[in-house]
């Protein structure tokens, strides 16, 4: 193949932030150039896996176990499709988010930022995934401090640190992986590992260096201020993409790494913490005065969904059923990602019309914003995981597996966690609802709007009635 | 030879160690920035002792660097920023 | 792909996508939302014809979307459905004259028509829904697209009550999901099937599908309003006269009532549900609710609360129907459905034109309403008697079936309910007809707006009451003709209980 | 007019590079092909040289530096030897204190050279630079340290080329009186309160 | 492998590991920022004692090349969120002026 | 023994005993300028002893140039940096004004 | 030669665990980035030993240089802060 | 006072963690894993186009790696650019610093480029060259140099990017000539390898010494060396 999509997908956005840093005052036209392009690569691979299969590279040619590989499967496909539509979407609303002087700071660092994203998720060796986790954490806690603020500063400081750790435990576990099998390719350690203290104690050092930065309860309190306090399209990258692709290593190195060792005990603990995320993640932001405040509160306990997945998995034995529960699970991250991107993105413009995000406060910005507004109730569907949303589809199978399972207290758990998820969207949306009569126009600046807007209808409407292809496309090497 | 320079070499690190003491007990910076200043010479007594030990010359280069590096962490400890520095 | 696998699904487009547009809309644009609105709700109609006329001739509309292995959206149409469907389209049709008429100067109306028109099409879906995951899909977008229509007024009231609205149904969703989820990790994807789909269930199972399906009736009870889960209606009806119509005639009760339909007859069976003691407990749920609802109703002065109350009580007659086992009750009970529905949306028209024109929004403020409005008084007047069951209008032939089929059935306490009921509706609505006709009219109306035209009140608003009061009439003097309500009513009971 | 150092003293320019070529071939070794790196960095290397210190035209004395080293090397010999025996004594040999001492040197290199010799010449430590004036830590005051000064101030200026004025104008400016160890140790320097102030 | 590889993997990983807790501890336990990061950096060096003492085959056997380039890797990205977060450290101190 | 590597052993442990003085002098000394004076001239010396004592190890002669290059940079690097300490003790760090 | 070997790596464990111990127990600032520096240089020794000559060079120029001098900067900041005059100073003892 | 959290929950985790840390590295050490990657690494290092195998690894097996890296220490930098401008400078430094430091920075570009030679073949390559450049840097900013002998905004923008940007084209344009990415042809690979090396020592060294100044590049006039 002469031109392989793979690199290209990670090395477009290099490039993207080289132009960039180099010309700074052309930051926004070459960055969203570069987005274009990069979108564009990475969803070719997504195409491509779709049609040929497992799609694998091996980079400088050496092959395993020496080189690094690049392989994306049903399940990179989908999250790295994701990803992109997600980023380009948020690129295109920072190029009319951001005015000269934070542009030239924002475009690099988001570039660095993407190509971490499609690096992670193309990845098959387990340290190259190292280093793209500290490019997404360093660049990640960059570009949460872009706005300069006091909070957003500790936060992301804060955040770094703990981003920091996370990573350090997760390289301790590939050096304790490293020393028993000796090989790092990630293909290669699932055909050498087997069960024994080593593996265990990898696994608890990646899992949980991976949790630490999936902000799961209770390693979540870093995550509401740092993504409160970023801007509007960088909380909604942190959100809906950063802290997934922790959620989306883990289950990797879940499913493919430690699959021969794993235990209940351990699927019962992540399952366990995760259903204390959704509930305290979503009591908090019921509380949340902020609106931002809230959405990030949301992410807590909407991690806290994915990872009461593992238990289930665990349950279950491999066959259809299985399969149909993983794809929801990647349904369920997917949505959440489209959503909760879709949901701060017009939360910042509501912030930036209002002047505040004050929820008690928002009822004309919101009201003046109709498009803004429809973005955010229809993020909020989804969030909630009501019909159409696919987080509605997500959900009901995996209570219904949970019930087969007859482990029904996950669906208590879950019920609980909609329940409060109804309440705290409806809370924002019921302040647009205002008595005063608005100058009526539903889109009032198309480039900031439409990609809430957007992101919303395809976490509610084309995730929720189509996410059939998400099955077909995860037959390729995520089932089995 | 190997064990002979390894024994100097021992002795080095003894001092080096004993130089720990200097570094725990200061009582100022200035005492513990001789205390690391002491553990780079040794250091790159050790490291030269060791490279036919261990049969890797390269390691001289390391002694280089610590030479080198030597002084840009003195004069790191020597200076201060001008006024207006949050101090 | 042949038009008869499309022809559901575009019934529920043919609302929903002008809805969508209909967002879109700059608030000016009032033609282009006009036609917008008549376009979709005449196709609607056109299609809902076209589909009477198949399912009658027996002819199988079908359309299935796979929505994630083992979960299927799928529109049917069947002979319920489609008395259901053609009840909302009908009434839709209707109110969007009245909602065009109602809202001409208030603000916000590409909002109110867009959610509207959602609502109209979960509607239709509630209605067509072939298995139980699609009617719990519909059923939640239902909510959702009420509860705009329901704070759309913006007021601390609305608020208000939209949250009370929605704290219940959101709730009820939940049960519903929970119910749902629950029974099809028992028995599989669970079809609408005539017959119910339980009959054959295994006994090890039988106590769980006796719990769950109080948890499908406490989620569908509180849309039906039962007691005690109807503390949301009264609260709801600070929203515009059109959404109360709406509410209370067709989407948001008559979703919950037909859900009850569709779980006994379509999932449960009939005859499981009889035999392990379900139908029982209905009955008297739905007894119950019967009698509060009548007995708040009297103690309302609040026009619009009082038919709040009515319509919790009405409405139960629809799970009441349900609850007697045998086909003549079940006539009685699906007919009201659509007999209701008329005479209820009847009333609240009417209560809207009061309030509209006159500022009446009180009973003890309807003194000699019928001669300052005699049209509108006549219409609500033909509501009213229905209501009470007063032949030969619509109300009256429901009463009737029910009547015969609980004594068909051998529940005689059903006829003391109904016969205790009935003089409820009458001590609660004659007092009304009696001060509209035969009371003099005060010296001042609360909030006069006198109307230019020959008639009392804009056109937009006297005739979609006009026309609902007409067909509760017709439908209940020729009741006996074909393609009535009560005809359709005999088809399904023939086809549910079969044999 | 602005004259690039390297026009503006083609001679040192060429003596730096040819310096630091030196340099390289002692770090790599002789390899023809390293040169392509090394070229460039020799280049770099001279840039940076005299952007930092300014040519100057007397020079280094060769002949001088011949009899420097070997009197650097006893000297910095028998300052090892000073201290070794002082310390490694059961009972201390010190008594500290500062000298002052006026520096006649002038250019910086030949201040350098003459500063860091004097800490490594015996009993002396060159503790501060003030203008002219040297401070400098005896490790035993009672030693005299001006005479070693003056000597390697002498052979420092013959290095660098440079002529100094006649010793009568240069003596010691000022000797602070030596405080006894005793003193500072108890008042300054607390061992015995690790963390210093007592 | 030969008892002296062994034991020098063992006693350099073992120092490792140790200087993972303590950096560990120092990180948990430590508020300042500047503690915090010297805690990490510690940690940071113990893992990389242990990839290198993995790495290391005796005396005179050259080492293993691949977890010295892991840990060179590991000490570029180190020093770079060393410096990012002292920044962010020196932004907050200057609002603290 | 062959002569050259006795020398060469001599050197080294010339060298050791050079840097133990200067340890024992950086802990012993009273006060730290004094400390500093072991610290640079102890070592330096030391330092140089051991190259004179690894010098007929080295495989060639630029290896050799090498080892006096680190020697040398180490007592620049020794005296300079003794210096700075000195003064920033006297003065505090950073005033480093004529 | 091997057991001296031992002896040496024993020694010089204990000196780097001793010093990372020292380290974090600093409560001053400057007075842990120089250890931290000193550990760094020790930390390249080990390398050197265990024949990673690639990483002792870097960790000499990374860990004693730039890390070092980058602390150092942020530690001065930290102590010129306190309320009270740096918990220990050279200037003060100064003559 | 006792903390329970500090005094009783981290030790007791800690010892635990240790414990499991300890047990697992003793098993995976002693487990008969063998040579791990060493041997064919080893063996493909004469492939590599450098006999250094640690730059074989770095550069050429996992070539990958290093752009990823350089890219971090890009992002570093950026996110330190975006906190504001760098702090207040060094006061000048006196004629002894000042003679030093005009000693040792030539010394530390040279001893740069020395490693970023040597690596191919012996220990060193574009990191700890790069480092030293960086020192360099370190040296200037302290003795009082504005900007670190960095250039001005424009160029140094080109240059902390360099890395980046040099491997990153290396790699497509390898591939577009149909090698695949980053995949060097044989008779190439040294050079290719060297390229980058000088790229990356570059970027390294301004981006280390423009971090070390720790804010956005200003517009002073430059003082001191380029590169």
């Amino acid at each position: 193949m002469m031109i392989d999509a793979l690199p290209l997908a990670v090395t477009l956005p290099l490039i993207g932030a080289f132009a960039v840093t180099v010309s700074p005052l052309h930051a926004r036209g070459l960055g969203l150039m570069a987005a274009v392009l990069t979108a564009a690569s990475a969803l070719s691979v997504t195409a491509a896996v779709w049609s040929d299969g497992v799609l694998r590279a091996d980079l400088g040619g050496w092959g395993v176990p020496l080189g690094i590989a690049l392989e994306a499967d049903g399940l990179s496909a989908a999250f790295l499709a994701m990803a992109n539509v997600v980023a380009l979407a948020v690129s295109v609303y920072a190029g009319g988010y951001f005015k000269q002087e934070s542009a030239r700071h924002f475009w690099p660092l988001w570039l660095l930022l993407w190509s971490a994203l499609n690096g992670l998720f193309l990845a098959a060796d387990l340290f190259n995934l190292y280093v793209t986790l500290e490019l997404l954490g360093i660049s990640a806690a960059a570009l949460g401090a872009l706005t300069g603020t006091r909070e957003a500063v500790a936060a992301n400081l804060r955040y770094l640190l703990v981003g920091l750790l996370g990573s350090m435990s997760y390289l301790l576990g590939v050096a304790l992986i490293y020393a028993a099998y000796g090989v790092l390719d990630i293909g290669l350690v699932a055909e050498a590992i087997e069960p024994g203290p080593v593996a265990w104690t990898a696994m608890t050092l990646m899992i949980g260096g991976l949790i630490l930065k999936a902000a799961l309860f209770p390693m979540h309190f870093w995550l509401p201020p740092a993504h409160a306090n970023a801007p509007a399209p960088v909380s909604a990258a942190l959100s809906a993409l950063v802290v997934k692709a922790a959620f989306y290593l883990a289950l990797r190195l879940w499913l493919d790494v430690f699959a021969p060792v794993l235990n209940e005990a351990a699927a019962n603990l992540l399952g366990i913490l995760g259903a204390a995320a959704v509930v305290w993640g979503s009591w908090r932001a019921l509380r949340a005065e902020r609106l931002k405040l809230l959405a990030a509160y949301s992410t807590v306990a909407q991690m806290g969904y994915l990872f009461i997945a593992f238990p289930l998995l665990a349950a279950t034995p491999p066959g259809l059923a299985r399969d149909n529960l993983l794809a929801a699970v990647v349904l369920l991250a997917l949505t959440h990602g489209f959503a909760k991107a879709g949901f701060f993105l017009a939360a910042g413009m509501v912030q930036k019309t209002a002047g505040h995000d004050r929820i008690d406060d928002l009822g004309g910005a919101a009201q003046a914003l109709p498009a803004a507004t429809f973005a955010i109730g229809l993020a909020g569907v989804a969030l909630i995981g009501l019909p159409p949303s696919g987080t509605f589809l997500a959900k009901w199978v995996m209570l219904e597996q949970a019930m087969i399972l007859g482990l029904w207290w996950w669906l208590i758990v879950m019920m609980v966690g909609t329940l409060l998820a109804a309440a705290y969207i409806f809370r924002v949306l019921s302040r647009a609802f205002n008595r005063e009569p608005t100058p009526y126009r539903f889109v009032n600046d198309a480039r900031t709007e439409l990609p809430a807007l957007l992101l919303g209808l395809i976490a509610t409407f084309g995730l929720g009635i189509a996410a059939q292809p998400l099955w077909v496309l995860l037959e390729q090497g995520a089932f089995g | 030879m190997s064990a002979f320079l390894l024994s100097i070499a021992l002795v080095l690190m003894a001092g080096i160690a004993a130089g720990l003491i200097r570094v725990a007990i200061g009582p100022s910076p200035s005492d513990r920035m001789m205390a690391a200043q002491l553990m780079g010479t040794s250091g790159i007594g050790v490291i030269l002792l060791l490279a036919p030990v261990l049969a890797v010359p390269a390691l001289i280069d390391v002694a280089l660097i610590f030479s080198l590096l030597a002084a840009v962490a003195v004069t790191a400890f020597t200076r201060r920023r001008l006024a207006n520095d949050g101090d | 792909m042949s038009f008869d696998t499309w022809l559901p699904a575009a019934i529920v487009l043919s609302s929903m996508i002008p809805g969508m547009l209909i967002f879109l809309l700059r608030e000016e644009s009032h033609r282009l939302r006009t036609l917008l609105n008549m376009t979709g709700a005449l196709v609607k109609v056109g299609l809902v014809i076209w589909m009477i006329g198949g399912v009658y001739d027996g002819q199988n509309y079908e359309t299935r979307w796979t929505l994630a292995p083992g979960l299927d959206l799928v529109l049917r149409a069947d002979a319920l459905s489609v008395l259901f469907v053609a009840l909302s389209t009908l009434l839709w049709l209707v109110t969007t004259i009245y909602a065009i008429g109602y809202l001409e100067h208030s603000p916000n109306r590409s909002r109110f028509f867009g959610f509207f028109s959602v609502c109209v099409s979960a509607t239709v879906g509630i209605a067509l829904s072939g298995n139980l995951l699609t009617f719990v899909i519909f059923y939640e977008i239902l909510t959702l697209a009420t509860y705009p229509l329901v704070a759309h007024r913006g007021t601390p009231d609305a608020a208000h009550g939209a949250k009370v609205y929605l704290a219940y149904t959101m709730g009820g969703g939940a049960l519903l999901l929970v119910g749902a989820i629950w029974l099809q990790a028992l028995v599989g994807p669970v079809e609408f099937t005539q017959g119910g789909i339980l009959g054959v269930s295994p006994e090890e199972i039988r106590v769980e599908l006796i719990l769950i399906f109080f948890v499908l009736l406490g989620g569908l009870g509180v849309k039906a309003a039962l007691v005690p889960l109807h503390g949301w209606l009264p609260q709801a009806m600070v929203a515009p006269a059109p959404v109360s119509a709406l509410l209370h005639a067709v989407a948001v009760v008559k979703a919950g009532a037909f859900g009850i339909v569709r779980v006994v007859y379509d999932v449960y069976g009939v005859e499981f549900a009889y035999a392990n003691g379900l139908l029982l407990a209905l009955g008297i749920l739905a007894s119950v609710t019967i009698i509060y609802g009548s007995l708040m109703a009297l103690t309302q002065d609040s026009l619009k609360k009082r038919l709040a109350y009515s319509t919790v009580s009405q409405v139960s007659y629809i799970a009441l129907g349900t609850s007697i086992f045998g086909p003549i009750a079940t006539i009685g009970g699906v007919v009201h459905l659509v007999h209701q529905g008329l005479m209820k949306i009847t009333l609240f028209f009417c209560a809207g034109n009061y309030a509209e024109t006159l500022g009446v929004n009180k009973v003890s403020e309807m003194d000699g309403v019928g001669r300052r409005m005699p049209w509108t008084s006549l219409a609500f007047t033909v509501g009213a008697l229905g209501m009470i069951g007063v032949p030969p209008v619509a109300g009256f032939v429901s009463k009737w079936y029910l009547g015969l089929g609980a004594a068909d059935a051998g529940s005689n306490w059903v006829i003391a309910v109904l016969i205790a009921s009935s003089l409820l509706n009458a001590a609660y609505f004659l007092p009304i007809l009696h001060r509209a006709w035969f009371r003099p009219a005060p010296k001042q109306w609360p909030q006069e707006h006198r109307h230019p035209g020959r008639f009392e009140i804009a056109g937009a608003l006297l005739w979609p009451p006009v026309i609902t009061a007409a067909l509760a009439l017709s439908a209940g003097l020729f009741a006996a003709a074909p393609f009535t309500p009560l005809e359709w009513a005999s088809l399904i009971a023939e086809r549910e209980y079969g044999r | 007019m602005y004259r690039h150092p390297v026009f503006a003293h083609p001679r040192a320019a060429t003596l730096r590079a040819i310096g630091f070529a030196l340099v390289w071939l002692i770090l790599v070794g002789p390899d023809a092909a390293s040169w392509i790196i090394g070229g460039p960095f020799v280049v770099a290397a001279t840039l940076a040289s005299l952007r930092l210190s300014k040519p100057r035209e007397r020079n280094l004395s060769v002949s001088s530096l011949a009899g420097f080293i070997p009197y650097f090397l006893v000297e910095s010999l028998r300052g090892g030897l000073d201290v070794a025996a002082r310390v490694l004594l059961p009972r201390l040999r010190v008594q500290p204190g500062n000298q002052e001492y006026r520096v006649s040197l002038r250019s910086p290199e030949a201040r350098l050279v003459f500063i860091d010799s004097i800490s490594l010449l015996p009993g002396t430590l060159s503790a501060d630079l003030r203008g002219d004036l040297v401070t400098v830590h005896a490790l035993d005051v009672r030693t005299d340290v001006v005479e070693g000064l003056t000597t390697l101030e002498r052979r420092v200026a013959a290095l660098f080329g440079e002529s100094l004025p006649p010793a009568s104008d240069r003596t010691i400016a000022r000797t602070t009186a030596g405080r006894s160890p005793a003193d500072e140790t108890s008042a300054r320097e607390t061992p015995s309160h690790p963390e210093g102030r007592p | 492998m030969t008892g002296q590889v062994l034991y020098a993997q063992l006693l350099y990983g073992g120092s490792g590991i140790l200087l993972v807790l303590l950096g560990l501890w120092s990180f948990l336990v430590h508020g300042p920022l500047l503690r915090k990061l010297i805690a990490i950096n510690l940690m940071g060096a113990g893992v990389f004692h242990i990839l290198v003492a993995i790495g290391y085959r005796g005396i005179d056997t050259p080492p293993d090349p691949v977890p010295h380039a892991l840990v060179l890797t590991g000490i570029v990205v180190a020093v770079s969120a060393t410096a990012l977060a002292l920044a962010f450290g020196k932004r907050l101190d200057q609002d603290d002026d | 023994m062959d002569p050259v590597a006795l020398l060469s052993g001599a050197f080294l442990v010339v060298g050791a005993f050079f840097f133990i003085a200067g340890t024992v002098g950086l802990i012993r000394l009273p006060d730290r300028f004094s400390r500093l004076h072991a610290l640079t001239k102890a070592d330096n010396v030391g330092l140089g002893f051991i190259v004179l004592g690894l010098m007929p190890l080295v495989p060639d002669l630029f290896y050799g140039l090498k080892l006096v290059l680190v020697w040398l940079l180490v007592v620049i690097a020794g005296a300079t940096g003794a210096h700075l300490i000195a003064k920033r003790a006297l003065r505090g760090d950073g005033e480093d004004v004529l | 030669m091997s057991a001296l070997l031992t002896v040496f790596d024993l020694l010089l464990t204990l000196t780097l665990l001793g010093l990372a111990l020292v380290t974090v127990t600093s409560r001053e600032p400057r007075r842990a980035v120089i250890l931290f520096i000193a550990f760094g240089l020790l930390l390249a020794l080990v390398w050197a030993r265990l024949r990673a000559p690639d990483l002792a060079l870097a960790e000499a120029a990374i860990g004693a240089g730039l890390s070092g001098a980058l602390m150092l900067a942020a530690a001065r900041r930290a102590s010129g802060r306190k309320t009270s005059p740096a918990e220990e100073s050279d200037t003060e003892d100064a003559p | 006072m006792i903390r329970p959290l500090e005094h009783i929950i981290i030790p007791i985790g800690l010892i635990a963690v240790g414990g499991l840390l300890g047990w697992s590295f003793f098993l995976a050490v002693t487990g008969d894993t063998g040579e791990r990657l060493a041997a064919v690494a080893l063996a493909r290092v004469p492939d590599s186009g450098v006999s250094n195998p640690v730059t074989s690894v770095l550069l050429n097996f996992r070539a990958y790696d290093t752009l990823l890296e350089f890219a971090v220490l890009l992002a570093a930098l950026l996110g330190i650019w975006s906190l504001g401008a760098a702090d207040t400078g060094f006061q000048p430094a006196a004629s002894v610093l000042d003679g030093m430091v005009a000693g040792f920075v030539p010394l530390l570009i040279l001893s740069a480029g020395y490693m970023l030679w040597v690596g191919a073949y012996a220990p060193g390559g574009a990191f700890q060259a790069g480092a030293l450049l960086g020192s360099a840097g370190v040296m200037l900013a302290l003795a009082g140099h504005r900007n670190a002998g960095l250039p001005s905004e424009g160029r140094l923008r080109i240059l902390v990017a360099l890395g980046v940007f040099v491997c990153a084209m290396t790699g497509l344009l390898l591939m577009v000539a149909g090698d695949g990415f980053l995949t060097y042809p044989p008779g190439l690979a040294k050079w290719l390898i060297l390229l980058i090396e000088t790229a990356a020592t570059l970027a390294i060294g301004a981006t280390l010494a423009a971090a070390y100044l720790g804010g956005r590049p200003t517009a002073h006039p430059t003082s001191g060396e380029t590169t």
